[in-house]
């Protein structure tokens, strides 16, 4: 389907429901869509899980959304940094769950959930806690954990440049987790700086097919 | 729970034809709808998708917006079906690799694919890569992705073997490609839902459902 | 390392040992690495395991290599077309061993060879003859069969330009295995049309980076 | 088989401080070698790799040809390293998604790593992501990927705490990030290969191999 083009970011998240998995891109603020965020806070849905490498940083976007105690559970790489006291606080009072996932392993989990992958062998974090509990399994003289795909109901990611199909490219390092987010997900939601034509963008140089794009938010 | 719905028997008419076939899986396929069509009969569907329903088409050799045979000028070596048949490019079109590209299928991203089958079960099992014939060389190509990798598998063969027997089965008997992945099969006899619930004609051409049922020896609802 | 240029296709491929697996890029003519197979069977070295979609056709590129005999076994996806005499011929003669694979396996397997992916479960083939002996596992509700890398010694692939770092670009459906093989053979080499400058390829569509780059052979 | 290589002892000196520990670091990186830098201590090897060794550098977040800090006019919000600096690009650089990055790591197609560390063992084991504080938040982000991710892992850190324990260690103490993954380590006081064969100490800046042996309280080679 071609993907719906919006302009409002809150009707662009108001389907997500108490309860979603919410894949939110973004590397610091590198792809970061801080307007599909402040939307979703705004729309007010409970109880959510929220996956991002982050867990928030100051008082705004991700850590504005946790403050309002609406996420239940954050899976990431690296929650603690210097400037996450929303989340530290939240989470020393034991009021939001977390899942540390090796960042590479959170990468993966996500493209295998797009690539309709069941689990897979990782090499990442054979002997270190994040493998306890995990099963573990020898193959060809090398140590891998069980791994398996976090797979989200909706996607909130950044692009640079949309076409009005939904092909996307992005801006340099602000790349990162769009593109495997926008698979990994039901319904993806994609903030751009600009739309064009369908026809505009090469199709040799498109990071992500339409296929994978569901709504479009001009910003 | 959805009402059972009512075969429609058409018996004022002889079975569909080719042409006709695809013409109706064409319009079953919903508008803006991502489709493989898979190598042989399925690619006659192309011809009958109306532009307004906008459709893009993967091929599994890795693009999305596939056109139709390139003819003449058009011809490109560098751009080809999985066929290995020269097309053209649409607006909107886009390249990736192999693992890209069936990463998109086994994702479960596309919505429908139409296939090609020796034999469908009445369960939705799939068998279309091998007759199983002892000194048959294996060869399967993207028949077991394609029959995993849509929401939809449409399947297009006629009902009958030259020899009368039905090629909607009980169980398949062929060695399968997919299990239990098959929605829905079009025939020149008749279109058939199929999956775990058994199989639902939804209507017939030229045959009553009654004698639908004798020809395949199926219980059919 | 940046990229080896070379122009002898010959001095390109002189290392491959006996006994290496090489996997060969194309699918059809599309992507088809033709001189760096003919200098492969020039070469001769023997007891090789080639991994290709195909397995040669009429009597020329892969089927000639094929026809030397110094090819134990080949993985492919579709070993039987309408000419692919040379390969029929071998096979129900007995002098050659063939294992097909489902073509998203064959490219998942390579995919996860270039990863570091111990294996993975995947949802092509369950029920079918080809996972018979495999291990398979029901996740979530589905089944999946266990499916382990395919690496490569060499890989022998088609692009459509390289620059002089190794970077590398392709032309439409030409594409297709390129990108994974390039990833998952220990030495990558690589024909291309054009050698462009370091820096004249966007940085944004290069799509096999310099780093899966070893040796690139203008033809 | 190599011989067993002979311990340099720098007598002559007191222990390499930070630059000069980074400039020995940047000097080891083989020509045209493909290495990511870790944050802290180990991105200061960049500014002490010569521009004609070809050292091509890679962050994490989806680089490849990653140049120096970004000043003025060059800062992009959308170019960032691992450590969330704004950085340049270099001729040559491509951008790729985190799992393409992550595979590039974890496939083992970087040729060094160089990373920080609370401890490693003579074994290699790395201990650099939780100090084990039962009150810590735990927080790992790439470290896990890093540490079996490059075909050599150097570890750059002073030899001792500010207490003065050894940490370099028989066995980790803290929670590891990584079972047998580091090469080498570089110090203050010594340079040391490790791994499954033991520890062998490869040059000593300002002690000597017997005074290292007693303040570490490892039996070196």
């Amino acid at each position: 389907m071609t993907a719906q083009h919006l302009t409002d970011p809150a009707e662009a998240v108001a389907d997500i429901p108490d309860g979603a998995t919410v894949l939110i891109g973004g590397f610091g603020l590198a792809g970061q869509p801080t307007e599909l965020i402040d939307a979703l806070r705004e729309h007010g849905a409970a109880d959510l899980t929220v996956v991002n490498n982050n867990a928030g940083n100051g008082d705004h976007g991700l850590a504005a959304l946790l403050a309002t105690g609406n996420v239940r559970k954050i899976i990431c790489s690296f929650p603690r940094q210097s400037d996450s006291w929303v989340f530290d606080d939240l989470y020393r009072t034991g009021r939001i769950e977390l899942e540390v996932v090796p960042q590479g392993n959170l990468a993966e989990r996500m493209r295998a959930a797009g690539a309709g992958i069941g689990a897979f062998f990782s090499p990442t974090g054979v002997g270190t806690p994040l493998a306890e509990g995990k099963e573990q399994r020898t193959i060809d003289g090398r140590d891998y954990v069980l791994e398996h795909p976090i797979k989200g109901d909706f996607a909130l990611i950044k692009a640079h440049r949309a076409d009005r199909m939904g092909n996307l490219v992005y801006r340099k390092t602000a790349r990162n987790f769009g593109p495997v987010m926008a698979t990994a997900a039901t319904t993806t939601v994609v903030q751009v700086s600009e739309v064009v034509e369908t026809g505009e963008l090469d199709p040799e140089n498109v990071v992500t097919p339409s296929i994978f794009v569901d709504r479009v938010v001009l910003t | 729970m959805t009402a059972t719905p009512t075969t429609i028997e058409h018996l004022d008419r002889g079975p569909l034809d080719k042409h006709e076939l695809a013409a109706l899986v064409a319009a079953d396929i919903p508008d803006g709808a991502f489709v493989n069509l898979g190598i042989g009969q399925p690619t006659t569907v192309a011809d009958h998708l109306a532009p307004e329903q906008g459709v893009v088409l993967h091929t599994e050799n890795g693009m999305l917006g596939m056109g139709r045979a390139a003819v003449g000028d058009e011809v490109d070596p560098d751009l080809i079906n999985a066929g290995k048949v020269p097309v053209i490019e649409t607006p909107g079109a886009s390249y990736f690799h192999h693992a890209d590209s069936f990463a998109m299928m086994r994702g479960g991203h596309l919505d429908v694919c139409v296939l090609g089958a020796f034999q469908v079960s009445k369960g939705g099992d799939l068998a279309n890569w091998h007759t199983g014939a002892p000194d048959a060389i294996p060869a399967v190509g993207g028949a077991m992705d394609l029959a995993i990798g849509a929401k939809d598998v449409f399947v297009m063969m006629s009902l009958f073997t030259r020899d009368g027997a039905s090629k909607l089965v009980e169980s398949c008997t062929y060695p399968l490609t997919g299990r239990a992945c098959v929605s829905r099969v079009y025939t020149d006899h008749a279109v058939i839902e199929v999956g775990t619930a058994g199989a639902q004609v939804l209507s017939t051409y030229g045959i009553s459902l009654a004698q639908l049922r004798e020809r395949t020896g199926l219980a059919l609802a």
